[in-house]
């Protein structure tokens, strides 16, 4: 099966900044993401769990399918957002099939 | 004086604050016991939509009286004025940064709803009425001390982001939307539209208000494990100190617009509380520097916990012996 | 016809009409006001529990008369029978392709639970007594309409994934499983078994009711914010004109067959109503091309809101005309 | 005999016996009907609290007489011991090896809370009244099963992880707290924190018990689709066998120590029933070489529905045929 | 530690299609798979998130890990299921710990 | 925008396990990982899915973005945890954005 290469961004951030994420992603032109929960988790600020947690805290997990050349663009809005908050943001090569999506 | 303690003893031995003590032991002896984030949600939702549409049909019953736009004015003045008077203790009794100080105050502007319904509870239990429209008076508090938290550290130099967006989902925030939504459908269909549903928001409602209640016991504890040495004398010292102001601004406030001796506890409640849902979100988009750790442990692990056990039988008192009744 | 706006009016100060336009407002002014997936799941299956057991517990209490078969098979037949009316309406009226048509068709063939809920409530608050098997009935009407929006585009040539899979997963879906399964457990174990657990699902039934349409609202009002100006005035009449076509067939089938007033309302209501639960997850299964954002709008976003503030009035006055009573 | 079999047909009509025979008959036509997690956890919540609750409120009423201490020994002697009497049957019975017995044991030693429910629900239809304390003798049940089970596999040269960790675990799991916690509050509150809280606990708490059982069967059913004929019969005997035999010990013991007649029925439940929450996510971390679909079956999936319908009429019928009453 | 090749395939769907996907992958012989939560996305068909659903509606992710010759027979299942429907599929190059469970 | 060399650890786990889990990290230095929910799935021991489950049991998912040189003491704590369990570990090559996090 024809197959494309990709790059697949994952970026953790705290849930109150979802919609701004979101935001600056389809500015930059970054249509295609999926959003997926997260329960806890550890890093510089300590361990904490959903359970654990009242109103909208928490995290989420951002992942977009993006075209390699597209990646520059996609992580400058990101990084726009999650620069001074909570979070983690990684890149893994990744291949698509149907590129006519990206 | 021991009037105050007997108030406060019996107090301590409802199922509502028993059932906190039970969530805070469990979560500091470590045990799994949760209750799934969504369920906790829904029974927020629960309370929110029962205190709401009660103060609406107690509005409606009652009619609204001159003292309701001077009371939700009494509100704003709090909810501005508090951050600035806990900031500057803040300064004084801790050694906080401008911004975390600044945080923590936003918090102790604003309110809680859960000891606000604890105290509606306590006052019914001691058959004293209160203005229903207090409600939207809470709602009135939740937002304007996050202005105020943000000018004080603008001021300072710092930066905080705050846009149309932020301001926009403070005042349009889940808690507040319900409360004056339901407050509005109980002012409009009055008694009648309270018999409809009181089976659901009047009876059962202590119960579910006890579930909730482990369950901030559990989340506090579990902050307090988490934090355990972290924070110095000085910061719990002001978790326990700013209330006791924050509710005589309170009496004097309710008793210069003329609410009742009800009204007038409720003010000092409200005034006492400290938020930890609307305000901490807030603060995660707007001061993203400031430490969460701090002001979540100080509103719940502290705060809450004082008001719920001491805080609400001492503010009746206080406000009893002064007004009389 | 000053009579319906009152009969209107006074059903739109009802807290569960309310609650829904509070929904709708919040979703509309972007709050973040949300109910978890799972209270919402959750309430949905306490009231399909509730209605089916009452309505058998009703049927148990009267015992079944011979009309039961006529009305399911009423039932069956404006199922089968409505989407084709819908069809040729779509057809006519907007300039949707034949797959989104019958997509479409086959939502206004099934039912909303929802709205017959509603409408139980509005019969029980004007004393009007229904058939109990009337809930067999909807849970009659879920499926055939699925049936009849495939074969109308197998029959334009398109290919329609119908499989004994997709068969068995409809048939047996969740919630007809639940209405029909609660409806024999209150067949069975009658006014006794209902006496038991009616403070569970009688008494407090309305205000978990206004807590979903709180939800319904929300969603609502989330699906028109992004569907704005997609949609064409000629959909949107559809979804106002179908509703009372399709009312109109259930008032003389119902009345063909002999049910009560009480009974005639809720055919109506059935066959005005359409689905937003059973049939959105069908079709994306069968017909993947159909746009859901169509058939979700119409349905949930224009239809449910109509039935539940006007249509339903509006049906029960026109029973009550044409049957007296 | 007749007499049996009638106490077993009524119980049989009940609409918490149904709603598990709904659930399950769902499961296996394999309908995608599911109560969500959070729904289900939420409600497992409410019923040990309000089980908890009304124990201790019961307490409070009666006083506590001299058999407390004695039946809370009782209950540890059985949950020690059942274990070994399992573990010796299964031996004979069924080919097992020496892990997978040990594991079934350990369930079989402990108790399942729904099935006590289930009986003081049919206690309470019967006007039978029971001993308060019989949740605690419940809690006191849980976690001994698994010292036994793990003690019979160390015996026997395999390794079971045993330390510190797990055993707070076992002790401090979320259902032992909520039970003993909500105990002790019913107990310090008394008659007047049940006034408070009983529309919450008491009126509904049916209702709930069987939404709570229609989850459990699709739980059930969804187990026995999967394992479907890999459970040999003697397995299967197994698990109707020992509870019969454990209801006897629980008879005697709750004979010798001079509870009520309906505290020896509850005695003899919890002897009979098997656990299916605590002890399997016990299992999985002291004893993961145990295959869980062997323990889970056999427990929620032949045992638990057997004492439900039949077991719990039996051992009613056998104590008021051997003690009177 | 040893460290095997494998592909990790990840096919985010819509939720009324989950038992069919599963069904493909094991027709197909793919008997090892994760089905994770999505809490809402974007693409080509727009914006949602799950607290706007009502029903079975949502999507759902499966993660497949499998050998790297064993690839082509899963895509092909799986594409078969998603081809008409909402939908994206990824892969990514990985190791596994103890391949003998693949 | 610069980024840094790392791996990406995915580990599949039994939910009882969980805090077993992160102790076992947390004492071999790995203090990052996320947790994320899973809804069911399939391996040797059969389909299961989180609808089906009562208690504490159904599975989660660890993430841990770890440097490059830190796999093995990873891979060898985690090992030692899910040796004996249901569980699945697999390891991608990935790029990490503010790598003083790490
Ligand atoms: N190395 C890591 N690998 C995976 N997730 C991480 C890592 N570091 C941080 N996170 C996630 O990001 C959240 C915030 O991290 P931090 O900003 O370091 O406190 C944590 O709670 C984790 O969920
Ligand atoms: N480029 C992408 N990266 C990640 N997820 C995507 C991407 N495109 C689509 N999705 C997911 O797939 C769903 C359906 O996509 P689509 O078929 O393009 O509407 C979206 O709602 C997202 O959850
Ligand atoms: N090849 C695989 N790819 C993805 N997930 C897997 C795979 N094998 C097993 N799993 C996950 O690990 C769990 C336990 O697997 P097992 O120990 O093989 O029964 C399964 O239920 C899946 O969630
Ligand atoms: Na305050
Ligand atoms: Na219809
Ligand atoms: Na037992």
């Amino acid at each position: 099966m024809e197959m494309h290469d990709a790059k697949r961004v994952s970026i953790v951030i705290e849930a109150p900044l979802e919609r701004r994420l979101a935001d600056a992603l389809t500015e930059a032109g970054v249509t295609g993401y999926t959003i997926m929960p997260v329960l806890g988790g550890s890093g510089r600020s300590g361990q904490w769990s959903r359970e654990g947690q009242l109103g909208r805290s928490g995290m989420v997990n951002f992942i977009c399918l993006i075209r390699p050349e597209r990646l520059d663009g996609l992580l400058e809005a990101a990084f726009a957002v999650v620069e001074q908050h909570i979070g983690v943001v990684s890149v893994t090569d990744a291949k698509v099939l149907r590129a006519e999506r990206f | 004086m021991t009037e105050i303690f007997d108030l406060a003893a019996s107090n301590l031995v409802s199922p509502i604050i028993l059932s906190f003590a039970l969530g805070l032991a469990a979560a500091l002896a470590r045990s799994d016991l949760t209750i799934p984030e969504a369920v906790a949600k829904g029974m927020s939702i629960y309370l929110l939509f029962a205190i709401g549409f009660k103060g609406g049909a107690a509005v409606a019953a009652n009619g609204i009286d001159s003292t309701l736009l001077l009371a939700i004015g009494a509100g704003l003045v709090l909810s501005f004025g508090l951050p600035l008077i806990a900031f500057a203790l803040l300064k004084i009794m801790t050694g906080m940064d401008r911004v975390d100080a600044a945080a923590v105050a936003a918090h102790y502007g604003s309110i809680s709803i859960v000891t606000f319904v604890a105290a509606t509870s306590v006052l019914e239990g001691r058959l004293i009425d209160a203005e229903g429209y207090m409600v939207a008076v809470a709602a009135a508090m939740e937002a304007p001390a996050i202005l105020s938290a943000l000018w004080l550290v603008a001021r300072g130099g710092n930066s905080a982001k705050m846009d149309a967006g932020l301001m926009r989902e403070i005042l349009l925030n889940g808690s507040i939307v319900l409360l004056v939504g339901s407050f509005v459908i109980g002012a409009v269909t009055g008694e009648k539209g309270l018999a409809e549903i009181a089976p659901f928001i009047v009876t059962p409602f202590k119960g579910v208000l006890c579930l909730f209640l482990l369950d901030m016991g559990l989340i506090a504890g579990r902050g307090l494990r988490n934090v355990r040495g972290s924070l110095g004398m000085g910061a719990i010292s002001f978790a326990i100190l700013m209330p006791l102001i924050s509710s005589a601004f309170g009496l004097v406030l309710g008793m210069m617009i003329g609410l009742s001796l009800g009204g007038v506890v409720l003010l000092m409640v409200l005034s006492a509380s400290a938020s930890y849902i609307a305000v901490p979100a807030a603060m995660r988009v707007a001061l993203p520097q400031a430490n969460p750790s701090i002001y979540l442990t100080l509103s719940l692990g502290v705060t809450f916990p004082f008001n719920l056990t001491l805080g609400i039988p001492l503010y009746l008192a206080v406000a009893q012996s002064v007004i009389g009744g």
